[in-house]
């Protein structure tokens, strides 16, 4: 990922050298960061309508744990808040250089990662028997909308993460460059987020 | 030609060998990573759907103009468009859409961002490219399919989508409405697929703009096309996802019955106006910011002096970027909104009238004690800013909420609405492209044929776009497939014919820019490095620039609009030019 | 081609047109401003040879003073809509001895229910027609507008009303005609292929005309 | 260039019990006998707590310069913009 024209002994981690001070980081984070920017946005046209049309409708949705599985998806918010914190692990092992950490906790980012995915597909199988499908009113279109795109987002992450965890094997990650780790970790963590708040006002509220 | 002095002319020298570039024609001109030619494919592409929407309009004017008459050469449509050549109603609406949607898309918004962004961002900042180079390929690649999946629309069982541009729910979600199906959900996937693109492209651009800034390149020493693209970019990028998320819902509403827009579960109709125009009206901006920001450059260009108040200048563009995000509910207010939030909106959509009258302003000021030289960028840069007063003008009877109950979805809309996108933005873009062509293609466009080319757009334009103001002032309402069918339209339907036969001509003057813009790629005269003796750093590099834009990089010493500076004799002086001690280097800009 | 506004015949029409051809003043003026500086400009300082143009960077006072005027301008201009605006759109404006009419849109028609002799909807005299509104002069009315399908606009060019009417949505909209005489009622938002023919006659009448008129047809709605 | 030139790691853990038991937390209020109102304030409460522990612990946007910091805020009022005017559509 050198820029054309860039010199050799130039330290990654840092903005682009010999340039105007910019953000004060290296150009992949910055770029990580402002697209994160218009992921914001794409979530909140999502979790926006799903307010408005709470607030138009209050009566299209039923309480808590009445049509939603509580303890399952509680299971599965745990798994991914586990991922968050095996993601951040593998950002410090990297950071101090620790490759073979790196390397482990990647592989459990991404076998978390999975898992959530897969409970998640298994969570829409059984609400679709129970009948609840996309097109049951304004709850079903919401529930499904919010989060089929945040599972999308996730399996996403997981690509990429495997990707990675390959580049990790292949000993392209150090402690003078882990760019790919710590940007993918800020796309995993935000997803993360994301979903701290779904839970929240999908499930819970 | 004024002669370019040391500094300059020895960056340029060992240009071209130093960047003895090695590619294979592929990744040289096809898989390219080179940002210089992406704006280039971007400018091919959005050229031609520009000349498509240009042929649907001329389907529209046939029909407004001479409804239910045979089309000459109508023959060629099929029986479900135009039997015997007469336009069908239906065919009609699928005309209004996609009409609007390539001129909006496909044309004017990739011309701007798509082309300008790339090609003048990283030559202007100082960079040897964008800060993601496979990125931003990408981005080019994923529009070129999107453009593929909205031309097969018009090829599928039911036609294309007819719901207008703005695809209003529930209209546009239900088959059984508008009779079309397989066209309106081609709509919406090469509508995400777009927009995904476009962000790929503008948070390149952001950060290219923030972290690749050349030394000196401080932020209020940027050309105006760069902080008005910068902007721009940030509007993509905050506006785009909101589009993609609203027409996600959307295609779920049309494929799996979601109940988003459509009333019968308790949807709402006037949730995607909001969502559309939250997205909307940022959009407006996207599509004329860029050409304020390359009119500025040429303007100064031409007047030879000081972009008068840069940092005002600045300010407005920043203004619009955030005012532009509170105004939305204007293009709503006889949708049925709540009547309290229509006062609100009409009074940001007056605030925000401020910054482009400032614009104005600074740009007569900018001609004012100018040695204004005529050269066809000019002329089509001044051609903008006249054009441009008018739209902003006729904005403003529209911001006033009582006398838009009267002239809403009328003519004096689509007026309005074409003096801002077609008087501006497509005059800044003949001004831009005339301009930099010699840096992109290293060849001069004809200057006589431009001008030529230049007269006749100008007085066709007006004679199309005026009268539309009138037909709206009588009650005309737009997307209408045959005006005879009221009996108060019947007195002006002349002008309709007036207009029709004006805009075939506005369409045979642009083969000239075609015919120009294709000849003067292969026959055109050699360009020199500095055409227009402009500041700018991208000619201080020869034309075309080689890979990788500069051979060292390049040191910035002043503001980009030192024209008839009192330290040198000639009337320019590039932005990374030295002067010896005893001139300030750092002009005031303020 | 005219920029004045067609006659017009109901009470909106004193309150729109002021304030249209006071904008279209202000604007006109700043037109020929903007447009004559320019021509003058081009001409004046057009590029001779061995001249140089100033050298000179912009001026702050003048950018105070044209933001300032521009401010003010369109803020008084905001100000005369708002008590326009809130007097014709306002939910709470609809005078209270208004005639209750429902106006039902749907592709391609506007369905009118009227209240019939009691004067109130809802009633066993209500009575419906199809794409004609016929009115009383100098009495207002307080349409109530529905939709079916898409999102229709309750447009009348010479009452200077327009209203869109959402599927699922009750939206008010209330004029008062002053002139006895034909006049036409048009869809102003795109709703499908008919769109371009979903037009209704709008009749006003005196009231001894709308009557009979009214008479006859509630006796053709009993038969 | 030395090897470990970044501050200490912050304590990741501790984030992530404080995490958990934020969720644990939640679960428990969610199915308490309060006022509609008075839970969902508190669940979103919690809820905006812990997305903001992760992004400044865990995507360590509180070790990054203050510029960054702003741009990661940025599009927020926009979205609140959005959804508060239109709220006010249907709730007036």
């Amino acid at each position: 990922m050198a820029h054309a024209g860039a010199l050799h002994d130039e330290d990654v981690m840092l903005p682009p050298p010999g340039r105007e001070p910019g953000a004060g980081v290296y150009n992949e984070k910055l770029g990580m960061w402002v697209f994160l920017g218009s992921e914001i946005m794409f979530f909140t046209a999502l979790i926006g309508t799903y307010i408005i049309l709470r607030v138009a409708h209050p009566t299209a949705w039923k309480a808590p744990g009445e049509v939603l599985a509580v303890p399952i998806t509680a299971i599965n918010t745990f798994l991914l808040i586990c991922s968050s914190v095996t993601m951040v692990k593998a950002f410090a092992a990297v950071q101090d250089g620790n490759l073979s950490g790196l390397r482990k906790w990647l592989i459990a980012t991404v076998l978390i990662g999975s898992t959530f995915v897969g409970v998640q597909v298994y969570e829409y199988r059984h609400l679709i028997e129970k009948g609840f499908v996309p097109s049951e009113g304004l709850y079903g279109s919401t529930f499904y909308t919010m989060t089929g795109f945040h599972g999308f987002h996730v399996t996403i992450g997981v690509i990429c993460l495997i990707f990675v965890t390959w580049r990790a094997f292949q000993g392209r990650y150090s402690a003078k460059d882990y760019r790919g780790v710590e940007v993918i970790g800020l796309y995993w963590h935000f997803v993360d987020l994301v979903w701290i708040i779904l839970f929240t006002i999908v499930y819970l509220i | 030609m004024a002669t370019t002095i040391g500094h300059v002319e020895e960056v340029t020298l060992g240009g071209a060998e130093v960047h003895a570039d090695t590619r294979s024609f592929v990744r040289k001109y096809i898989f390219s990573t080179d940002h210089k030619i992406i704006g280039i494919q971007f400018l091919i592409m959005s050229l031609i759907f520009l000349l498509l929407g240009g042929v649907l309009a001329m389907v529209i004017r046939w029909q407004l103009g001479f409804p239910k008459q045979p089309m000459p050469m109508g023959g060629v449509l099929p029986e479900t468009m135009a039997p015997g050549g007469v336009v069908l109603p239906e065919f009609y609406n699928s005309l209004v859409t996609m009409h609007g949607t390539f001129m909006v898309f496909f044309a004017i918004m990739p011309l701007l961002v798509g082309v300008f962004g790339n090609y003048l961002i990283p030559l202007k900042i100082g960079a040897p490219d964008m800060a993601f180079p496979r990125i931003n390929m990408a981005s080019f690649w994923i529009a070129v399919p999107a453009g593929f999946l909205m031309l097969a629309g018009f090829f599928v069982e039911g036609g294309h989508a007819a719901a207008g541009w703005t695809s209003y729910a529930p209209l546009s979600e239900r088959a059984d409405l508008s009779g079309v199906s397989m066209g309106q959900i081609l709509w919406c996937i090469s509508l995400i697929v777009l927009g995904l693109s476009s962000i790929l492209g503008s948070f390149n651009y952001i950060t290219t703009i923030i972290n690749m800034r050349a030394p000196g390149m401080w932020w209020f020493r940027l050309p105006l096309s760069i902080w008005s693209l910068f902007v721009t970019a940030i509007l993509v990028l905050l506006a785009m996802p909101i589009l993609s998320g609203a027409i996600i819902m959307l295609l779920f509403d049309q494929t799996i019955g979601t109940h988003f827009f459509g009333p019968a579960q308790g949807g709402q109709p006037l949730l995607w106006q909001h969502l559309f125009w939250f997205f909307g009206h940022p959009e407006v901006y996207i599509l004329i910011l860029p050409a304020m920001g390359m009119a500025s450059d040429i303007i100064a260009n031409g007047a030879r002096k000081p972009i008068f108040g840069y940092t005002s200048m600045v300010l407005a563009i920043l203004g619009i970027g955030v005012l532009g995000w509170g105004v939305w509910g204007h293009h709503m207010f006889m949708s049925g909104m709540n009547p309290t939030l229509g006062t609100q909106f009409m009074i940001s959509t007056m605030l925000i009238a401020v910054p482009s009258a400032i614009k104005v302003f600074n740009w007569l000021g900018t001609m004012w004690m100018g040695n204004i030289r005529f050269h066809v960028p000019m002329l089509h840069a001044m051609a903008f800013v006249s054009m441009f007063t008018i739209g902003g003008l006729s904005g403003i009877f529209m911001a006033a909420t009582p006398v838009d109950i009267y002239i809403h979805y009328t003519y004096f809309i689509v007026a309005h609405l074409h003096y801002v996108l077609f008087g501006g933005s497509l005059f800044a873009i003949f001004a831009a492209v005339t301009f930099w062509y010699p840096k992109m293609f290293g060849r001069m466009m004809s200057p006589f044929w431009g001008r030529v080319h230049f007269f006749l757009t100008f007085i066709f334009y007006n004679l199309v776009f005026f009268p539309m103001h009138n037909l709206g002032l009588h009650g005309h309402m737009r997307r209408i497939y045959d005006p005879t069918q009221y009996d108060f339209l019947k007195p002006v339907q002349p002008i309709n014919e007036l207009i029709s036969i004006s805009a075939f001509l506005l369409f045979a003057t642009q083969l000239i820019f075609a015919v120009n813009f294709i000849v003067s790629w292969f026959k055109g005269a050699k360009a020199p490095e500095n055409p227009w003796e402009d500041n700018g750093l991208e000619w201080t590099v020869p034309s075309p620039p080689p890979h990788g834009n500069f051979v060292t990089v390049p040191q910035v010493y002043r503001a980009p609009y030192e024209y008839s500076s009192p330290f040198v004799t000639e009337d320019f002086l590039p932005q990374n030019r030295e002067l010896p001690e005893a001139a300030p280097s750092a002009a005031p800009h303020s | 081609m005219s920029w004045l506004l067609p006659h017009g015949a109901s009470t909106f029409v004193g309150e729109i047109d002021w304030l249209y051809y006071l904008i279209l003043w202000i604007t006109g003026i700043a037109f020929v401003l903007v447009q004559v500086l320019l021509v003058w400009f081009m001409i004046r300082y057009r590029a001779r040879p061995g001249r140089k143009a100033t050298y000179y960077h912009g001026n702050t006072r003048f950018e105070i003073i044209w933001t300032t005027v521009t401010a003010v301008v369109v803020v008084i201009i905001g100000v005369l809509s708002a008590g326009r605006w809130n007097r014709i759109k306002g939910r709470d404006k609809v005078p209270a001895n208004a005639t209750p009419l429902v106006v039902h849109a749907k592709q391609f028609e506007w369905l009118v229910t009227y209240p019939g002799a009691d004067g109130a909807l809802g009633s066993a005299d209500d009575f419906q027609v199809r794409s004609q509104l016929h009115l009383v002069v100098g009495q207002p009315v307080s349409v109530l507008l529905t939709s079916e399908d898409a999102i229709h606009s309750f447009f009348i060019p010479a009452f200077r009303i327009k209203q869109d009417a959402v599927p699922g949505m009750n939206i008010r909209v209330w004029f008062q005609p002053t002139e006895v005489g034909e006049y036409e009622l048009g869809c102003a938002e795109l709703c499908g292929l008919g769109h371009y023919r979903m037009r209704a006659t709008v009749t006003v009448h005196s009231r001894e005309d709308f009557d009979r008129w009214a008479r006859d047809r509630a006796a053709r709605a009993a038969n | 260039m030395e090897e470990v030139k970044h501050a200490p790691h912050p304590n990741y853990i501790a984030v992530f019990i404080a995490l958990g038991v934020l969720t644990g937390l939640e679960l428990f209020i969610a199915f308490l006998p309060w006022s509609q109102m008075t839970r969902v304030l508190i669940l979103i409460g919690l809820a905006v707590w812990k997305a903001v522990m992760v992004a400044l612990y865990y995507m360590h946007l509180r070790f990054e310069p203050q510029r960054l910091r702003w741009l990661a805020v940025a599009p927020l009022p926009l979205a609140v913009i959005l959804v508060f005017i239109v709220t006010r559509e249907f709730r007036w």
